[in-house]
């Protein structure tokens, strides 16, 4: 079990396991977006109060819970780095921030459509679109921080510091914005999601947030292949691999 | 089915803007992840080729 | 036999932690013009605010618990790039790490050091400005407390964000991105008590919570921060 | 008792060295020699426990450094290639809170003897922003007049040293192991120091 997981966690192992993986990711995603489509416009009933701009949670509320979700295993992967001092967890860790940056930045941006109109303003200050903006703040910070610094095991071993304060402090941030929410606001609207939603809206945004999760999975793979291309750049495995591949 | 006609689905109650702009951008924006790393590995390999050719 | 040990323990912790603390007390005060950096800044960025707003008071009194204590937060991450930068240039950061005391221990020495040179400053001046914008008396108090109760959270969670940026290049603006967002909670709390004395409302239950990310960072930051130093050292 | 074992470094994407390892017992002295850039400092830093080897374990007492801090630093003396020094304090400020930091409770007589011992006595009361570089170095020295530790580990403790300091440093280093020290030192100098074993690990590109 040990040597198993050593044996794996080598970039040189580990890199065409990665790229056998990732087509039947990519297969899932694809099938789960369809899936998801499907019953987002076509079975999905128009919302009485909403009309059809509602359907927009179908790619809003699956993109925010990606970016919290993709935050969370990135910081389980750097604390396995930290922790093991395994380098693969910590290109995990490297792998996954931009996916979940840009997940986050599509909720952003699909809530502020929504709420064009629904609340008349593209933006408003409500305590989840807040905590999503900071969110973005926390993936920015990660990103720039690995990114300045040069030496990899250091950028690695920093970055993933940071991600696991970020995961402390992000229920203390959510829940610090939604106190200061409920003061500043008599009432808030609450995002698409009815008291009483139709269990086919449920249904359709499971499908979106399985395929965005595939996806996710999928597009990570590729990115820790490419960092350990890039990396193990001076190594015979890859040198081995870039003149076999182009042959 | 929901729709009347397909130029009912492609209106959405009048929310065409803002339900197909999310849809799209979000659309982009995974593809475009997908094509840009697709570049990155690739120039990764050549790099590496010229490398591996010293 | 066992209580002498212990007692010798307690001892050299005691003494290695004053050192560290007089040390950096010392160094402050044979470089004065540093604090007035801080201070400065902190006047001159509430100054700039009625300047774009307009001096009418009632709006001025409404912006002045969030201008306040951003200020204040801006401040104190502008000093915090002198945190642990001298020391690991110097060597000296290295005989912390070497020291016998566990480093989280004299982590917070140093974190103290810079609070009483850059936080406690602000502290007292706010309520001289806090004038400025027509805060009236029990509002004074009360944002004196908050910053009082806030700043030293402030001071532990930046200690992390200079720690992980120690010797990288652009630390200062990195330093900023890294540590801002997790400034929000004090923030929210401390604006947020000023705020509801304004309004005639208690502030114990945002002060309560103010105190309670203060206690939480000064549990968890000295260890997040020695880490960061093992890691920025290597 | 130190033992290394196996020990790698890695910085950046170079190997700087792998399968280095030793045994240092009471009174033993070992020089590490190498070119520049063949990470003899690395060595040195990893053997403080500042740098994590890539691989390999160090013991001291047959125990690791790294889970036995607590009673492994308070043996150790090194100094680096930085001297350690505050611009703004005096050399005998920093002698004192460097020796007080690393746990010995000194007094100014104390501090101002180790001064003088190597030879800058002249120099207590001058913030250190005023020394030459020769004079900084000797007052980071001057720390071994003060500690009890029983492992030194040096980087290039004679460089910037004129010939009288580097005969009283070797003489100082001599006295350590005739006391059962053990010492573990870089240089580019040839000086003697008595020791009662001597061993050289060679570190090669």
């Amino acid at each position: 079990m040990h040597i198993h997981w050593f044996k794996y966690s080598s970039p040189q192992t580990f890199y065409p396991l990665a790229g056998k993986m990732i087509p039947w990711f990519a297969a899932l995603a694809v099938l789960l977006t369809i899936a998801g489509l499907y019953v987002s416009f076509a079975i999905a009933p128009t919302d009485f109060q909403q009309g059809e701009a509602y359907r927009i949670i179908f790619v809003h509320v699956p993109a925010a819970w990606m970016s919290m979700f993709i935050y969370i295993v990135m910081a389980g992967w750097a604390a396995l780095g930290l922790g093991f001092n395994a380098r693969l967890s910590a290109m995990m860790a490297q792998a996954l921030a931009p996916t979940g940056a840009i997940f986050t930045l599509l909720a952003l941006v699909t809530g502020s459509l929504w709420g064009k109109p629904m609340w008349g303003a593209w933006w408003v200050w409500d305590a989840r679109l807040t905590s999503e903006l900071i969110l973005l703040f926390l993936y920015l910070g990660f990103m720039a921080l690995q990114s300045s610094i040069d030496d990899p095991r250091r950028a690695d071993r920093a970055g993933a510091l940071l991600a696991l304060v970020g995961v402390v402090n992000v229920p203390i941030i959510y829940f610090s914005v939604k106190w200061w929410n409920t003061l500043h606001q008599g009432s808030t609207i609450n995002m698409g999601v009815a008291p009483k939603m139709a269990m086919t809206m449920l249904l359709g945004m499971l499908l979106m947030a399985l395929a965005f999760w595939m996806y996710s999975i999928a597009v990570a793979l590729m990115r820790v292949r490419c960092i350990m291309l890039e990396r193990e750049r001076s190594t015979d495995w890859v040198k081995a691999l870039s003149t076999g591949g182009q042959a | 089915m929901q729709w009347a006609s397909w130029s009912a689905f492609f209106n959405m109650g009048g929310y065409a803007f803002y339900v197909w702009f999310s849809f799209g951008l979000t659309a982009l924006c995974l593809i475009w992840e997908v094509l840009a790393l697709r570049k990155r590995s690739q120039q990764a390999l050549r790099l590496s080729q010229l490398l591996a050719q010293d | 036999m066992n209580t002498r040990k212990t007692n010798a323990k307690t001892n050299a912790w005691t003494s290695a932690w004053l050192t560290v603390l007089k040390r950096d007390l010392l160094l402050a005060l044979r470089r004065r013009s540093d604090i007035a950096t801080t201070l400065f800044f902190f006047v001159i960025v509430s100054s700039l605010f009625p300047l774009g707003i307009g001096p009418e008071a009632a709006v001025l009194s409404s912006i002045a618990p969030g201008v306040l204590w951003v200020a204040a937060l801006l401040a104190g991450m502008i000093s915090l790039s002198r945190l642990f930068a001298a020391d690991f240039t110097d060597g000296t950061l290295e005989q912390m790490l070497l020291a016998p005391q566990p480093l989280a221990w004299l982590v917070t020495a140093k974190i103290l050091a810079h609070w009483l040179v850059c936080g406690l400053p602000v502290v007292l001046l706010a309520p001289l400005i806090g004038l400025q914008y027509a805060l009236p008396n029990e509002a004074l108090l009360v944002l004196v407390y908050s910053l009082l109760l806030g700043t030293p959270a402030l001071s532990l969670i930046g200690a992390i964000g200079a720690a992980l940026t120690l010797g990288v290049r652009g630390s200062g603006l990195l330093v900023a991105l890294l540590v801002l967002p997790l400034y929000i909670p004090a923030l929210i709390f401390g604006a947020g008590a000023v705020a509801a004395s304004q309004h005639g409302m208690s502030a114990q239950a945002h002060l309560s919570l103010l105190a309670a990310c203060s206690l939480l960072s000064l549990v968890l930051a000295p260890l997040a921060t020695a880490a960061a130093l093992r890691i920025s050292v290597e | 008792m130190l033992i290394a074992q196996d020990l790698a470094c890695v910085r950046g994407d170079r190997l700087l060295f792998k399968r280095v390892g030793f045994e240092l017992s009471a009174g033993g002295l070992l020089y590490v020699l190498g070119e520049n850039g063949t990470g003899k400092s690395s060595l040195l830093r990893m053997l403080c426990g500042l740098l994590m080897p890539e691989q390999g374990e160090i013991f001291w007492q047959n125990k690791k450094i790294k889970e036995n801090a607590e009673n492994y630093l308070p043996n150790l003396t090194y100094i680096g290639h930085l001297n350690g020094l505050k611009d703004d304090l005096t050399a005998l400020e920093n002698l004192q809170i460097s020796a007080r930091l690393a746990g010995n409770d000194v007094t100014d007589k104390q501090t101002l003897a180790a001064l003088s011992a190597i030879g800058i006595a002249r120099c207590a009361n001058l913030p250190a922003r005023v020394l030459s570089q020769g004079q900084k170095r000797r007052v980071a020295l001057a720390m071994l007049w003060l500690t009890q530790s029983q492992l030194w580990i040096l980087d290039e403790p004679f460089a910037a040293l004129d010939v009288a300091a580097t005969e009283v440093l070797a003489t100082r280093l001599g006295e350590h192991m005739a006391n059962g020290g053990m010492t573990i030192i870089t240089t580019h100098q040839d000086v003697a120091i008595n020791a009662r074993n001597t061993q050289t690990l060679r570190l090669n590109a």
